[in-house]
């Protein structure tokens, strides 16, 4: 018990350290369901769904049959105590039964094969519907940008769709590529993934028929934040999602008030990555803050978008996001404060 | 390594040759990212080390002699005889069973089950829905989701490709299940009939009644149960009957393998003049 | 125990003279001797296995809960990295070599390995690799002034790897000594395949080798062949990193993918080159503790190398998310699939092996059953991994993690504890405490699937791998928080063995000769052998030489 | 074994020799994993064909080097007949052979320096160019390298010979080296398709 002492106080002692800022998204996570596989609302997931619990059934039964002789061959074949040593009759093996364990797996693989093939095929071979939506998903080192070509829209981290109505899907398809390294699109409760790979085009498509927040993020490791490269999808009935595009397409507001906040923004190395349309910002490197405002969460889903979260980011992200590439902006107090006055109008 | 005497052992000379010879090539991989230094270092030693290790081998290999021990190492014999098997005979080492149906019998009885069913389907096809071709469609929409939404007219006409993935799965899994039956009648010797013809079509009717859905949702929406169950029951019936018919060859129990497949005769028969010592 | 030995002779030189302590370093500097370099690469690993264990065990303790501040994320990752890295290239591919180097001489009754410099070079090489990984730590600084280690992950995709996105030393110290290792390796393999072709003893035949020796076989062919193309890729990468060459530079139009392709055709055999010993020791241990002959012994030989050539044509189920053609998912599905057919045989066969037997449930069986159970388990999960659409979503999520620790643990470790506890006293000749020996396993056994179990279901909510970290209200807290647990009574069980290794070689009870009452050859000898093994080359007429010997009445070269 | 007899008898002498020789089944062992390892670079290459994003292109630059290659696949005739030589133990006829089979093989790495000379210094390709050069350079150069290998290896073998070591002894060993620098001329065939014929 003693040699545990050091490692109790450890286990005890961490969550003391871990003390940290959630930056109020545990919070908001708490309020959206967990993004399990198993709850599909999409085709894709749905269909993944449906050949997922055949092939856990077929497994569990498989499992059963084994395990079970295994365990009845171990408590029935034991050495029962004060045995006199004799050796079991040896019984070099069976051509038959070996047959049979070879061509019953055999069959079970059979009938996997063929509905694991067709799920492939209706999944991935789907032809893209005219009045489906098409989203540019380019992955970078720790956010999603998300470009709309068809409707102008830019955005990042949250990706708004339409709700895809059974009757009459409209389906939303995704190119995905990379800026940079590898990273994977992964929305559970939508589709399985896909690896979003530079100098290559991958697509794939969701068609949620359930309006709701749905949380996803990065699943191929891509460096120091993969962690925190995390995305939500918005879906709204198709009035709302046209809404949404609708205050997208506007330039960003220009509000006289906050005018000291705005130079500082275009004077310094903002400008440099960031794009605010109608200003002389046109960076590409970070994400689009046009309407930054209409965003739930900053730094790729690693704080809720609140003035005192942007406050915190701009003057360092490394406190939100240890590794992020935006460099710490060293503004005097007054400068920040009104930086983000002015960054909390872009609405 | 055949030895002078009896108690000396020649074995291969202890060397530092090679410990020498990969630490310099190290050193010469660790230069890369470290400074040309190392890897001159390196390189340097591992010469050294080659030109060792080449010394120890050319023209003959360095050996030491190593004094043997006497021992004895003494395995004791079992006290008790080794247990026997209470099959026909007295055996204590058996390949099991010892008749068995030859495997070519579940192939000929696979093949004979499997054409029957595909007749009664393809009759079932041309009665219900005036075509051969229904039933086949229906099978291959296994592998084809382009079928999910296809129209009956759709499944009553040919297509090749469809054809050739149903024949694919159909002979597969006759054969397999032919095989199957081959191996396994022997194991119920009392009512091989039974077996065949009723628990093993049922049992696989249960099966895919429960998992039709996920294997092929195009034949669960379609299916013709009575049919269906009447189709499997045809080839248990004709497969078990096949195989049943064929003559059972006993299993070879006391020559090993590589003596059936005559491999190995040459050790064999030197053992034997030698006797079972 | 009937038929045990009758008594234990003493050993001549090496055993009885004691010499200073730097004459013996000496010797075990400059030993071309396989016992010697088995024991070296056996317990090499096994220090690497506690570095690696550590740093398990801060990475579990960073996830126990959300948002945990351990470590910062780089650290993490170099964590994540290092920790695969030597349980796969420091861990499991010394232990289960050293492991061959030992037994197939021994089993198969020869002296030495057919080129004893070459199989020191071998882990000469594998020793100074491993260190020269280790020592990035101090020399990895690049261009921000402190020292560290490869932070890129095991796998090492492009173009993180390429000098773009990762800056400094660190990746190329990970290329160099992978590299060195695996030349290591490929020299073993090479010596072990010569060795059992040309120096078999007399009657041993091909079909008479034990199956561990088959196994040793199977394992080496397939090092030869896919460990040169991470070698190939390794040498493709640094010359990106150094020269300027483009292999994997996407700006240049180089390709992502093929990095992948390359480092999965090595990286999937690897997976079997590590379980195929663990199936050659299951094959000698279960027997024995049966008492019953291996059941099907040709088909366990067929199964295994069936598994060698399926496994590599499989290597892209790693990639089914890489956007494949619908046609190259359904192949490598298929492919995957099969594996399962030869898989499920050996288990089936092990079964049969207990089916009849009368079971003596010591250490090593104990760990073997538990292999069995957790090996099932391991198998089936990956036929769901090898249902491409459901990979789609489990593919790099703990999901993954639990499955490859379950075969990487819960079969390759738990069999490497199983030949510890059944080989030890034949290298040592003391026995190992058997009361600690249950701790050890009953403490393992249940620690394993606290972590391990609740792994499956981290992924299936939706967890994927490699993050340093997870925000609070995914559903993820209390699993994660049962898995670092589970990992500390992991740590203690592991305790429980080297103490139990330490006591026994202090003052173990004396093993003798053969106390397993076991049949190959390796118990013919003295414990410890002698450094030429046998005083005369063996003569064997069947799998079971020893069995003929107690069983004179009865022996089985009368019947194979 | 305590059954075993004590001295080597006639059948372990038969068994012995029933096993095969140990330096060939290395030799064939490292043919095996060396051929892995050019598969990779030789996948590679055929991948990269037609990729590369800038000039100069193989059509451009690339000439089939004959002379080169009929001497580096020649060189494998005359070494046989060096090894044949040697089994019957007349050294000179195996030093002539032996040494032929050396001057070949420079004249094979003279070639292919004079050829990349002439593609870094007149045609600007070097292994940083594009996709064409990376292949190419790693591919050939590959390949050189272990040319170079054979080389140092049959010129360590003629200085001994030259010094008066060399007898039947050796044939064996002399064999397996020779079996190596085959490999590496087969090898050559690959390459020379996949660059010279499928890469132009």
């Amino acid at each position: 018990m003693k040699r545990w002492l050091p490692i109790l106080i450890g286990l005890v002692g961490s969550p003391i350290i871990a003390f940290a800022n959630d930056w109020g998204m545990g919070a908001s996570n708490a309020k959206i369901p967990p993004p399990t596989i198993f709850t599909p609302v999409s085709t894709p997931a749905n269909e993944i769904d449906t050949v997922a619990y055949f092939t856990i059934t077929v497994c569990a039964a498989i499992f059963v049959i084994v395990a079970g002789l295994v365990v009845y061959s171990i408590i029935r074949f034991r050495e029962p105590p004060g045995d006199d040593g004799r050796e079991p009759a040896q019984v070099y093996g069976s051509n038959p039964i070996e047959f049979a364990w070879t061509t019953v797996p055999i069959l079970i693989v059979f009938v996997l094969i063929l509905t694991t093939a067709r799920t492939i095929y209706s999944v991935q071979a789907a032809p893209r519907p005219p009045d489906s939506i098409l989203v540019h998903v380019i992955g970078h080192q720790w956010w999603w940008e998300f470009r709309y070509p068809e409707l102008g829209v830019v955005t990042a981290n949250e990706l708004h769709v339409p709700l895809s109505d059974r009757a009459h899907p409209t389906p939303t398809f995704l190119d995905l590529e990379s800026a940079d390294v590898a990273h994977s699109f992964w929305v559970p409760r939508l589709a399985g993934k896909t690896d979003v790979i530079p100098n290559r085009k991958n697509t794939m498509w969701i068609d949620p028929h359930q309006p709701g927040i749905y949380l996803g993020q990065c699943a191929e490791y891509c460096g120091t934040e993969h962690a925190l490269m995390l995305l939500r999808v918005v879906v709204e009935p198709r009035p709302d999602f046209d809404r949404w595009i609708a205050a997208q397409k506007q330039r960003a507001v220009a509000d006289a008030s906050v005018d000291h906040g705005r130079q500082i923004f275009e004077t310094t190395a903002c400008v440099n990555c960031h794009v605010v349309q109608g200003t002389a910002a046109e960076g590409r490197f970070g994400p689009d803050l046009t309407h930054l405002m209409a965003r739930e969460t900053i730094g790729a889903g690693a704080a809720m978008n609140t003035p005192d979260n942007l406050k915190t980011w701009v003057h360092d992200p490394s406190t939100i996001k240890p590794g992020a590439l935006m460099p710490a902006m060293n503004l005097s107090q007054k400068d920040l404060d009104d930086l983000v006055a002015y960054l909390v109008t872009l609405h | 390594m055949v030895e002078n005497s009896q108690n000396e052992v020649r074995l291969p000379a202890p060397s530092a040759a090679p410990m020498l010879f990969a630490l310099g090539i190290t050193l010469a991989f660790a230069g890369v990212v470290t400074s040309v230094s190392v890897s001159i270092v390196g390189i340097v030693i591992a010469i050294a080390g080659a030109v060792s290790w080449f010394s120890e081998v050319l023209p003959t290999e360095h050996e030491e002699m190593v004094t043997v021990t006497p021992e004895s190492v003494v395995v004791v014999q079992a006290k008790l005889p080794v247990a026997y098997l209470e099959v026909g005979e007295q055996l204590n080492r058996a390949v099991l069973p010892l008749e068995i149906f030859p495997y070519t019998a579940g192939i000929k009885g696979g093949i004979a089950g499997g054409v029957v069913m595909a007749v009664l389907a393809v009759v079932q096809g041309i009665i219900f829905h005036g075509s051969p071709w229904y039933t086949i469609n229906i099978l291959a929409a296994t592998a084809m989701p382009s079928l999910a939404q296809a129209t009956t007219a759709t499944l009553s006409a040919f297509n090749p490709e469809t054809l050739a993935i149903a024949l694919l799965i159909h002979a597969t899994a006759s054969l397999l299940v032919g095989l199957l039956y081959g191996v396994m009648l022997p194991m119920f010797p009392r009512y091989p009939a039974f077996f065949a013809a009723i628990v093993a079509p049922l049992l696989w009717t249960g099966l895919l009644w429960a998992t039709l859905d996920v294997i092929n949702p195009v034949l669960d929406l379609r299916i013709e149960w009575r049919w269906f169950i009447l189709c499997q029951i045809a080839f248990g019936a004709v497969a078990g009957y096949v195989v049943d018919r064929t003559e059972k060859v006993r299993t070879l129990q006391h020559l090993p393998f590589a003596v059936r497949t005559g491999i190995e005769a040459r050790y064999r028969a030197n053992d034997d003049q030698k006797g079972d010592a | 125990m009937a038929g045990s030995i009758e008594q234990r002779i003493p050993l001549g030189a090496e055993g009885a003279v004691s010499l200073p302590l730097l004459d013996r370093i000496h010797q075990w500097v400059v030993t071309v001797d396989h016992k010697r370099l088995g024991l070296m690469y056996i317990a090499g690993g096994l220090v690497f296995f506690i570095v690696a264990g550590l740093q398990a065990m801060t990475i579990r303790l960073q996830l126990a809960i959300p948002n945990a501040g351990i470590v910062p994320p780089d650290m993490f990752n170099r964590l994540m990295t290092m920790h695969g890295t030597t349980m796969v290239f420091l861990v499991g591919m010394p232990i289960l070599t050293g492991f061959f180097n030992y037994l197939v001489p021994l089993m198969i009754g020869a002296r030495d390995l057919a080129f004893p410099r070459l199989n020191a070079f071998g882990f000469w090489l594998w020793l100074f690799g491993a260190l020269l990984l280790y020592f990035s730590y101090i020399g990895g600084n690049g261009l921000y002034g402190a020292g560290s280690a490869p932070d890129v992950g095991w796998f090492a995709y492009a173009p993180l790897t390429e000098r773009a996105f990762s800056r400094g030393n660190s990746t190329d110290y990970w290329i160099l000594s992978i590299f060195l290792t695996s030349v290591g390796s490929t020299a073993t393999a090479l010596n072990l395949i010569t060795t059992t072709f040309t120096m078999r003893c007399e009657g041993m035949t091909l079909r008479k080798m034990p199956v561990l020796v088959w196994m040793s076989l199977v394992v080496s062919f397939m090092i030869l062949i896919v460990l040169p193309p991470l070698s190939a890729a390794q040498v493709m990468l640094l010359l990106d990193r150094f020269v300027g060459a483009h292999f994997f530079d996407t700006q240049a139009g180089g390709s992502a993918v093929l990095w992948q392709h390359f480092f999965w055709i090595f990286g999937h055999p690897e997976v079997y080159i590590l379980v195929i010993p663990a199936f050659g020791f299951a094959s000698e241990i279960i027997p024995v503790f049966s008492r019953k002959v291996i059941f099907g012994y040709e088909v366990m030989v067929a199964a295994t190398v069936a598994i060698g050539f399926i496994s590599m044509s499989v290597w892209a189920h790693h990639m089914f998310a890489v956007g494949m053609t619908p046609a190259g998912n359904a192949f490598f599905a298929t492919s995957t699939m099969l594996v399962g057919v030869p898989t499920g045989i050996k288990i089936f066969n092990w079964i049969g092996t207990m089916w009849g037997g009368k079971i003596r449930f010591k250490v090593p069986m104990l760990f073997s059953v538990a292999f069995l159970l957790q090996f099932l388990i391991a198998g089936l999960t990956g036929i769901m991994l090898a249902v491409a659409p459901f990979d789609w979503q489990l593919t790099d999520t703990y999901f993954v993690v639990a499955h490859f620790h379950y075969v990487l643990v819960g079969a390759i470790i738990f069999m490497i504890f199983a030949a510890v506890y059944y080989w030890f006293p034949k290298a040592t000749g003391k026995m190992l405490n058997e009361h600690l020996g249950k701790w050890h396993f009953w403490l393992f056994f249940i620690g394993f699937h606290l972590t391990f179990d609740t792994m499956h279901f981290a992924g299936l909510h939706g967890m994927p791998r490699r993050i340093y970290t997870y925000q609070p209200g995914r559903g993820l807290d209390t699993l994660n928080l049962i898995e670092t647990f589970g990992a500390l009574v992991q740590a203690a069980a592991v305790l429980c063995l080297f103490v139990n290794v330490v006591r026994s070689l202090r003052s173990g009870e004396e093993a003798g000769n053969d106390p397993w009452d076991a049949w190959t050859l390796e118990w013919a000898t003295t414990s410890p052998p002698p450094a030429y093994n046998f005083v005369e080359q063996p003569v064997v007429r069947s799998r079971r030489p020893l069995w003929d010997l107690k069983h004179p009445d009865d022996p089985d070269s009368k019947y194979e | 074994m305590a059954a075993a007899p004590a001295v080597a008898n006639q059948s372990q002498i038969e068994w012995k020799g029933s096993l095969p020789e140990k330096g060939r089944v290395g030799i064939l062992l490292l043919i095996l994993t060396e051929s892995s390892f050019f598969a990779i670079f030789v996948v590679a290459y055929l991948f990269y064909i037609g990729k590369s994003l800038n000039g100069p292109y193989p059509k451009d630059v690339l000439s089939p080097p004959i002379i080169n290659t009929i001497c580096l696949l020649s060189s494998s005739i005359t070494i046989v007949f060096a090894v044949r030589a040697l089994r019957v133990g007349s050294i000179g006829t195996f030093t002539l052979w032996w040494l032929v089979t050396l001057a070949l093989g420079l004249e094979f790495m003279i070639g292919t320096g004079l050829e990349w000379q002439e593609l870094i210094y007149h045609d600007g390709l070097t292994i940083s160019t594009n996709l064409f050069g990376t292949t190419f350079f790693s591919l050939v150069g590959l390949h050189a390298l272990h040319v170079t290998i054979g080389l140092i290896l049959i010129l360590f073998v003629s200085i001994l010979t030259l010094l008066g070591y060399m007898d039947r002894r050796y044939a064996e060993r002399t064999e397996i080296l020779s079996w190596y620098w085959h490999f590496v001329d087969a090898v050559w065939v690959v390459v020379f398709t996949t660059v010279y014929v499928i890469g132009r």
